[in-house]
């Protein structure tokens, strides 16, 4: 096992150690930390599969701004009190079953699958910043200007929402 | 770095015998150790510094006594007092996030260091997409200082850590795009690329490109940065007059001092990147003149602490601003015109 | 290097389980979108992976950053719509707003 | 690549190994006398009293709101900044419709007054009552 596979390993331990703390968490804050840190390992995977610029547009987005728009959130329709922070569970045991069997499912798929790997030579560890900025400048043009408009009417009506509540 | 290492182990020393891995391991952890010790120096520096020049504005002298010539050993006592200190954490609080929050926020603050050119040869980690590494890793301080306010269940604590976030977030976004200018000018994210096409004089500093674009752009980073440090006139956060200290009220001993810390050293993390992008970084400002090797180090400290102690003029020569204030400043003055400068170099580079 | 396509997968099919797991037990309405983001965290690690071991393009990344996108907007309305409940009904308790009648 | 954020991802560990290692180090310098009363939330003196709980005000909402969306556009400025030099005039056109579009939307909050803080109002200062003026005057005398 070279050093790579022991960090990979590392890396998916981390996520999913602090994802399954998000999701055992009472306390609706400790799943915040947990989703960060989540957040952040996947972030690290990202490194790991040579997506460096995603990996930074992972923590900046995720943890500088959905994050803190979701702590937000906690912090604006919560009590702060240790009591009033639990989130309670539904159905835990069936529902526990049922994500059993859909990761089994998929767990099937993936080992039976014949993927269509290339060959390991193209895949190198190269700056993709400037790349991307061409795809989206080319390739991607129509989805980038659609972006804009999707991000303007989210703006427009989080706010018009939001403004209705008080 | 990493030249600096392939020639160690090619070289005939006896650490050309560990394999590379060990070598870049021993380098990493030796060159974070460096840092580190250099950012909480650095942090003590800081606040000497802003405490002799905050008094000899107010025609004072400031410390004196302790180290013998002018006090210069008063913040190291303050260090040691402040590890002598009980910690106290409040019955209330939740006691592991009080606990991590302090630990984030000084984690974060030096995992900035890494990326940050002190010289031609000098930086640990020469990442492509250092700048928006930046950029990402400091919203952990944010993130850091709304648990911090959180876990210490105390209605101040909350308060200033949310007028904190609220006010830090606002802000990242004009500087953000004053970064930007200097981004689309060279064309790269490496902040080594950027203080390359700057060597060679004070006339080829960014600042002084697309006149007054770039002028306009160094401006609206330094007080979007200001902010963003929780810096006085926008130290909203901690107003003591409001709410006592902000959102580190609770905390006590060395974990009030891994905030104290880290403002210190991300003053000075905000000062280094600005000289790197506009005041051309470790270059000489008279070019090929005092350029080479440990000189680039003296001249990034020299143009850091240059920002610094105008960041520390203007904290004992403007009064505090008001929320409204702030929000205005961020939203209606600095990113409208942050815009305006990114097309005016728009404008600029295409004609 | 043993570490290949199918690791990723499979470490994207839990992460994909647990954020699964989040969405359908939890009864807080801010809960339920943190499990959203880890599903969509889970689609993404998949994008990315198949970006580098299948079509070494960088579509996958893009497709990634567009779904980086969505999760923000869907965020910041899905947020918006939770204050609009907790100032009508003071509660984010999802059993409790079932009613459309507003 | 690896090498530059496996750096970066060092540093953030030795930076909570600092404040770890000092915290252990205070830990066995400090001066410990715990009293409940030192634990008790601070209030300047005061006895606590109520929940820590504000009610925040909606607009800490929006102004995260608007900042996500905008942390967003940066996220497509950055690397359109890097290619500008080479495309050119095309470039900075589509660049100049995305912006104008997401411009719309800080004016939409703008004149909704989402970003308006409420300002405090100008009150004419208190008359202040005779005797009141009389005894300050008094005691500055005494002393």
């Amino acid at each position: 096992m070279s050093l790579f596979d022991v960090i990979f390993y590392l890396f998916a331990a981390f996520t999913l150690a602090s994802a399954a703390l998000m999701v055992v968490s009472k306390n609706i804050v400790h799943s915040a930390v947990g989703l960060l840190f989540s957040f952040f390992g996947v972030a690290g995977i990202y490194v790991l599969l040579a997506a460096d610029f995603l990996a930074v547009v992972q923590v900046l987005v995720y943890v500088g701004g959905i994050l803190i728009l979701l702590l937000f959130g906690v912090m604006l329709t919560q009590r702060i009190t240790s009591v009033d922070m639990r989130t309670g569970t539904l159905q835990l045991v069936p529902a526990i079953l049922a994500v059993a069997g859909i990761f089994v499912i998929l767990f099937r798929v993936i080992r039976t699958t014949s993927w269509n790997i290339v060959p390991e030579a193209e895949a190198q560890f190269i700056p993709t910043a400037e790349k991307i900025g061409y795809l989206l400048m080319t390739d991607f043009l129509i989805p980038f200007e659609i972006v804009s408009v999707l991000l303007l009417a989210a703006l427009i009506g989080a706010a018009f929402i939001a403004r209705k509540g008080t | 770095m990493r030249e600096l290492i392939t020639t160690l182990a090619n070289g005939q020393t006896f650490l050309a015998n560990l394999p590379e891995v060990v070598l870049n391991i021993i380098f990493i952890s030796l060159g974070a150790v460096v840092l580190t010790t250099v950012c909480a120096v650095l942090a003590l520096v800081g606040v000497y510094m802003e405490r002799k020049v905050s008094a000899h504005i107010q025609d004072r002298v400031g410390p004196m006594y302790v180290g013998g010539f002018h006090g210069w050993l008063q913040t190291a006592a303050d260090a040691l007092k402040l590890l002598l200190k009980e910690d106290i954490v409040p019955a209330l609080a939740d006691k592991k996030l009080h606990f991590f929050a302090p630990i984030l926020v000084f984690g974060a603050t030096l995992a900035t260091f890494a990326v940050l050119p002190f010289g031609r040869h000098y930086v640990m980690s020469d990442m492509n997409i250092g700048i928006l590494y930046i950029l990402a890793i400091s919203s952990l301080v944010v993130i850091g200082t709304i648990l911090a306010g959180w876990a210490s269940n105390n209605k101040w604590s909350l308060l200033g850590a949310m007028r904190s976030a609220a006010q830090v977030v606002s802000f990242e976004i004009p500087a953000s795009l004053a970064i930007l200018v200097i981004i689309m000018a060279v064309g790269s994210m490496n902040l080594g690329e950027i203080v390359n096409v700057q060597v060679g004089g004070i006339h080829k500093w960014l600042i002084w490109k697309f006149f007054p674009f770039n002028l306009l752009a160094f401006i609206i980073y330094f007080i979007a940065t200001l902010a963003e440090t929780n810096r006085a006139p926008f130290d909203l956060p901690e107003a003591e007059s409001e709410i006592v200290a902000g959102f580190h009220t609770e905390y006590s001993g060395f974990k009030w001092a891994a905030f104290f810390l880290a403002e210190y050293a991300n003053m000075f993390m905000v000062g280094v990147v600005g000289a790197t992008l506009f005041l051309g970084g470790w270059s000489s400002p008279f070019g090929d003149f005092m350029n080479s090797g440990p000189f680039q180090i003296f001249w990034i400290f020299a143009k850091a602490f240059g920002l610094i102690f105008v960041q520390i003029w203007i904290r004992w020569t403007l009064p505090r601003v008001r929320v409204d204030q702030l929000m205005y400043t961020s939203w209606k003055v600095l990113t409208p015109f942050a815009f305006v400068a990114i097309i005016g170099v728009g404008f600029y580079m295409i004609l | 290097m043993t570490v290949g396509l199918e690791h990723y997968l499979v470490l994207s099919a839990a992460l994909f389980s647990l954020g699964l797991l989040a969405v359908i037990t939890k009864k807080n309405a801010v809960t339920v979108l943190m499990g959203i983001e880890l599903i969509l965290n889970a689609a993404n690690i998949n994008f990315v992976a198949f970006a580098r071991f299948i079509d070494t393009d960088l579509d996958g990344q893009i497709f990634a950053i567009f779904v980086i996108v969505t999760a923000a907007a869907s965020a910041a309305v899905a947020l918006a719509i939770v204050l609009n409940l907790y100032e009508r009904l003071h509660s984010i308790n999802l059993e409790e707003a079932d009613s459309l009648a507003g | 690549m690896l090498f530059n954020f496996a750096t970066a991802l060092v540093f953030l560990i030795f930076g909570g190994l600092f404040v770890l290692l000092n915290l252990g180090i205070s830990r066995i310098l400090q001066a410990r006398n715990p009293h409940p009363v030192k634990i008790s939330t601070y209030e300047c003196g005061e006895l606590p009293e109520g929940e820590s709980w504000i009610q925040f005000n909606i607009r800490f909402y929006v102004v995260a709101l608007v900042f996500l969306i905008f942390e967003v556009e940066i996220i497509f400025l950055f690397p359109w900044a890097l290619v500008f030099k080479d495309l050119g005039l095309f470039a900075f056109v589509e660049m100049m419709i995305f912006v104008f579009i997401l411009l719309v939307g800080l004016a939409y909050v703008w004149a909704k007054g989402d970003l308006d803080w409420d300002k405090p109002q100008s009150v004419p200062a208190p008359e202040l009552s005779q005797s009141y003026e009389q005894k300050e005057v008094t005691e500055t005398v005494d002393s």
